[in-house]
């Protein structure tokens, strides 16, 4: 089946996906994701918190503030598990995004204060931050911070302890956490298809301490895009996964059902049609890759070209996959008891965060020819 | 007694069908999300049809129906889509009926159709089981006669609507051993209430419950509630489709899933990005082009032929069209994709993920599109075994 | 196969199609484009004289002006034979479109002479317009006409007895005769990809008797909207006909080319995309009739409409089954003396004249939008 | 004598061969529109390789040719790509070379590989028939030992060049009662000029005559032109490409045509349309993307791995993105789409329908892609019977 191929010296990545095997055995992906929905959306404290013990939130975290020290290539591996067990609490954006947040922010208590709880678990670090939106306005008054505005599509918002706020003040873009309790922060669900619930949060003149400043502008907008390019790299890892297992499954499923005394997985339409499947998981796995190595060198540009191929072909990948999947599952494959339609369901929300391939694409050809030098987020 | 409404100009029998069912289908039935109401959700409606004559079409006037040639059918099944009616449990009427009144007995006929018409039975159809579903013919559920009464054991699965019903008609094996499979099946009309009779059901990935398992053990079916000869089953069950397989191809739910890309596309501004408007130009297109092919067949039918194994074509296009509106839906909406929820835009709301789930399901249901092509391979172009 | 299912109560429809088999036994199509190829891509007058002879050529010419008197019923079951068959001469411009505007054209002796003309066969009058592009200019100049401009893409320049100009004058749009062989007019060839010549026909101050005027302004606007809506409906026809037969074709080829012990039209995969092709060409029909529908009911908008979508509709279809029945040849299909290749470009060719198919269908939803009522032609 | 290649920096390398060839290969034969010159006509390049020592970049040293690793000769292949060389008839250097290496004996070598180097001998391969294509090992073409004399009778069909080839080696049927197709075939080294042997050109789409068919007529070939074993030729026959099936699936065709399109979109302002810019970024992303994927595989070639069936997703994806490019070339190309002729843009000459055409031949030759996918479904994901 497709999969991220990395070197592996040490071993890192080999055992980074048999935890992840270990943790799917006690935490099984698809059960949760049910009980999830049961819960209106809210994260289950038990298992985020056995993913900070298993040290996979904040895993981007530098060693100054208690980070693993890993890199991308471990994150990414893991996501792509992840993506694979269908593990589905949101460690694109309450790990990856946040954790790239913080490790660039500014040395202080308050960075190591929630860099600490990230990685113990007992702080849920969730960015507040909308692609593209009115950006919340911060404005200082009184020695503090008022801040203004709303943020969208914000992932388990309900089980946050601190938002991680992007703001726009008189200097430019700042970085700052808000306790999620404050009295002028009001969260306002909607179902999500996966059964997370995605939340807009909005700011009514909330007042924040000063020293609850993480990062100052120019440097913010760097983080920013960081967080983001991390974030995307990330989301394409999962997306690989999910396409992944979807395909084995579909494979299993064909291979196994027998109609008109031979498995359907015999027939050469279906065949041709896994192949098809086959070949777009393996390319999403290519692109993850090369996201990843481009990552690594020093060409910035060329990192960003890479992600955004990688973003958009895993999604697009996952997406088409799975929906494959559920169509070769047959009439089983269009109920809610058959684990398929949760692939397709993750596959979908991740496709859509951060940019759908179209809109992911078309930043990439602009950016390759130089057409809107000016744009740098999103 | 009224004419025969054959004799009508299509025209005026539009006009009359048309006014009289938007007096009297109840607003707060029209355009229902969910593609299958239980009984009890539209049963003012279905006993307003019935009480005016206008509940099965396609039955003869002396069993209470309408006596509609095809191409009137055709005119009420499309007044009623364009007019939003909810789709009423409709196995009594559009395939229980014509299976009595075809193969079933004259008390079968006298017993059976009456209740049809009052609500009082409620049919639901069980074909598919686990292991039969495009290979119907490999069904398992077994019925063993003792004495007057047969004796059925078995499972059925996808039995839309059962958790409404309370008869089936259920296709079983009355002969194991016969060396052409279709051979040994029978048709029973089956009582729901009947002791050792379970009905578990399934949900969907819209999170609503349209069918259902029906376990039978050990359930005591009277003889006389087989249809048609023992063993003969297979001609039966196969024949309750006619000039109908044309519905299974029609435009009403790219239809309706276009039209909703449109208005949640005009909400977005998406009409401004040339982009989305060419690949929306090609969807409406594949609309407007459906409707032409569409009238294609209409034509044989209004000509008063019969329809070949080519109809399939239509059932082939206008799934797989409603599967491409609806994910470009998901594209429309963008980061709005991953809501289960519906979408506002502007004073409406679009069921953009509704849609996007709902039409997973008819690619598969009534045929596969792959057996549908494989029929189409055989008995059209006639490519080789 | 695919084919026109139009009502035939008279047997005319039946008498066409098997006229246009018993020409296309003495004339083979695909014979007579290679040989064309050998000519440089001119018409062979033979063929023509003989397809005029048949009726075929100003079938749309009303019988006023020596027509048949048949009409876009006749016309579209005559193209589609054509299709079929490969007979690949000009039948939409020098034939639709002349006899349009020619039928539609005042009342005098030279629309008389060009219309008995082209009945026998004795004048090829081909029209010079092209969609989109700068008008030629028609001055008055000592009691005769001056032309200036050029026109591009025009099909059998060089066989020409008379050009059809629309020009652009002080008072609009006004259609007139130009004898081919006039001294300022000159033609310039590039080889189409069916083996016909198609040309840039340039006039450098051309003097034109005023006799030669056949329409004024006003009208000759309405001569030439009908003229392209009439040609696309035929070029729609065409289309269909060429995919019909190509579809014929690769079915014969499959169910005949034995792999593996087996005909290569037994194995599902081919099967199932015999059958996607099949439904490309039923409704590429099923679009044809339905714009001839259209076109014999008084509602003009409904027929522009209709017509859009036939040709957009039977364009991609022919395009599309004749790529794949080209493919399905194998390495024969990649050859010149295979007939499959001729369809191929045929297509190409009726494909690309008046509208690509996404032009079309950009052109139906704008126009039933009412997004941009003002524009006429195109 | 220089040292080993292989032994230098890939960048070292890569630039000495880039200089070289770039100061070497004449302007006149580069970005050729012939995908396939005759040896004629690319001959001065040719020789002047040879005379270089970079003629044969995989074959040992010993024998004349450079020893490449397989991660060397990807970067030849490469710079050799980018600089627009022709391809030169190169049946002797990729696949008669290598055979006779692996299976020739030593006279063989001594006798044939330095006339494949000076250009003396110019070789075709002799494999498909007319009913032995995708399933070649149904090939029919004769040999019947005449005391030390094989006597050939039969055709191939689709041999590239043949007609500026004076060599072929050629798959025959030496045994014919055997029950497994794939034995009883031998491989011979044949002169076309021996009597009996009779070469027609096939025209393709592109009017071009690139292959051939080859008739043999009672030829007479000498016992000691058999390679291998007699009747053990089918594996000698299938091992000749070993890693550089990779080239199969090379981004060069669908890059080149890619920067085609560019051209030709920009001198038609086809990029202030959002619709075409949104249809190649599509393209543009699916070659970018098909340099990941290659990536991958020239990996495990670096990495001194072996290739395995999965590389046939790389053949698939070229030769139909190179497809789909060239269609895009069409539409963008509108009324002028019609034309065999090349478009004008700006300064510069499209070949977009001589590229459309001859993007049909790659998703046939080679395997074609429906046999690369029945593969797939087999050796990689192991689907069943």
């Amino acid at each position: 089946m497709p999969k991220l191929m990395l070197d592996d010296p040490d071993g890192t990545l080999v055992m980074l996906r048999d935890s992840v095997n270990g943790f799917a055995a006690r935490f099984p992906g698809p059960k949760a994701l049910r009980d999830r929905r049961g819960r209106g959306g809210a994260m289950d404290p038990q298992i985020w918190s056995a993913m900070a013990e298993a040290g996979w939130i904040g895993l981007l975290l530098p060693e100054d503030c208690g980070g693993a020290g890993l890199g991308l290539r471990e994150q990414a591996v893991l996501s792509e598990a992840l993506g694979r067990a269908l593990i589905a609490e949101p460690t694109g954006t309450a790990s990856v995004f946040a954790a790239t947040l913080l490790g660039g922010a500014s040395s202080g208590a308050e960075r190591s204060r929630l860099a600490a709880g990230m990685a113990s678990g007992e702080i849920v670090a969730v960015p507040a931050w909308t692609s593209g939106a009115k950006p919340i306005v911060a404005r200082a008054v009184n020695g503090s911070i008022a801040l203004s505005g709303e943020t969208r599509f914000v992932e388990a918002a309900r089980s946050a302890t601190d938002f991680l706020v992007v703001a726009q003040d008189a200097d430019g873009v700042t970085l700052l956490s808000v306790a999620a309790d404050a009295a002028a922060v009001a969260i306002s669900e909607r179902a999500g298809v996966d059964g997370a619930a995605i939340a807009t949060v909005s700011f009514s003149n909330c007042a924040v301490p000063t020293e609850r400043v993480l990062s100052r502008a120019n440097r913010s907008e760097d983080l920013l895009r960081k967080a983001i390019l991390h974030t995307r790299l990330a989301l394409a890892a999962e997306l690989t996964g999910v396409a992944s297992k979807a395909l084995e499954l579909a494979i299993a499923y064909t291979s196994d059902r027998v109609q008109f005394g031979k498995p359907i997985g015999s027939f050469q339409a279906i065949q041709h049609r896994l192949v098809d499947m086959w070949i777009e998981g393996e390319f999403a796995a290519a692109a993850v890759v090369n996201a990843v190595d481009a990552l690594q060198s020093d060409d910035e540009d060329a990192a960003q070209l890479a992600v955004l191929a990688a973003k958009a072909r895993a999604g697009e990948a996952a997406f088409s996959i799975c929906r494959r999947a559920v169509h070769l599952h047959g009439a089983m494959g269009y109920t809610d008891e058959c684990d398929i339609g949760l692939y397709l369901k993750r596959a979908i929300n991740l496709n859509a965060t951060l940019g759908q391939p179209e809109q992911l694409r078309l930043e990439f050809v602009e950016r390759e020819s130089g057409l809107s030098r000016g744009r740098t987020y999103g | 007694m009224r004419s025969d409404w054959n004799d009508i100009p299509d025209e005026e029998f539009r006009a009359t069908f048309r006014t009289w069912v938007d007096q009297n289908c109840p607003a707060h039935l029209r355009y229902m999300r969910k593609q299958r109401p239980l009984f009890n959700e539209v049963a003012e409606w279905y006993h307003a049809l019935a009480a005016k004559g206008w509940l099965a079409p396609t039955w003869p006037r002396q069993y209470g129906g309408m006596g509609l040639s095809a191409a009137k059918h055709m005119i009420y099944v499309e007044e009623w889509g364009r007019l939003g009616c909810p789709r009423i449990p409709d196995h009594g009427i559009g395939l229980v009926g014509p299976l009595l009144i075809e193969y079933g007995s004259e008390e079968q006929k006298a017993h059976y159709l009456p209740r049809i018409l009052s609500g009082e039975h409620v049919w639901c159809q069980g074909y598919s089981e686990p292991n039969a579903g495009s290979d119907l013919a490999s069904l398992k559920t077994s019925a063993v006669l003792d004495g007057d009464v047969f004796v059925v054991n078995g499972q059925k699965i996808w039995t839309t609507l059962a958790h409404c019903a309370n008869w089936i008609f259920v296709l079983v094996r009355t002969e194991r051993d016969s060396k052409v499979r279709q051979k040994g099946i029978s048709v029973l009309l089956l009582d729901l209430t009947s002791p050792g009779v379970r009905v578990r059901p399934i949900e969907n990935l819209r999170w609503e419950a349209d069918f259902c398992e029906v376990f039978f053990d050990n359930v005591r079916v009277p003889l006389k509630n087989l249809v048609g000869k023992v063993n003969e089953g297979w001609t039966v069950a196969k024949s309750v489709l006619g000039h109908e397989r044309i519905f299974l191809g029609a435009p009403t739910r790219p239809e309706y899933a276009l039209e909703r890309l449109r208005r949640l596309a005009e909400a977005r501004g998406a009409f401004d990005d040339p982009a989305f408007l060419s690949r929306f130009a090609r969807l409406r297109l594949d609309l407007y082009d459906l409707g032409s092919a569409f009238e294609r067949y209409a034509k044989v039918l209004r000509a008063g032929g019969e329809l070949g194994a080519d109809v399939s074509a239509l059932k082939i296009f206008t799934t797989e069209l409603y599967q491409r509106i609806t994910e470009e839906m998901l594209t429309v909406a963008g980061e709005e994709a991953r809501l289960s929820d519906d979408l506002v835009a502007g004073d409406i709301e679009i069921d953009a993920m509704n849609l996007f789930l709902d039409s997973r399901a008819p690619a598969i249901f009534g045929g596969s599109n792959e057996i549908q092509r494989n029929i189409l391979a055989k008995a059209v172009l006639h490519l080789p075994g």
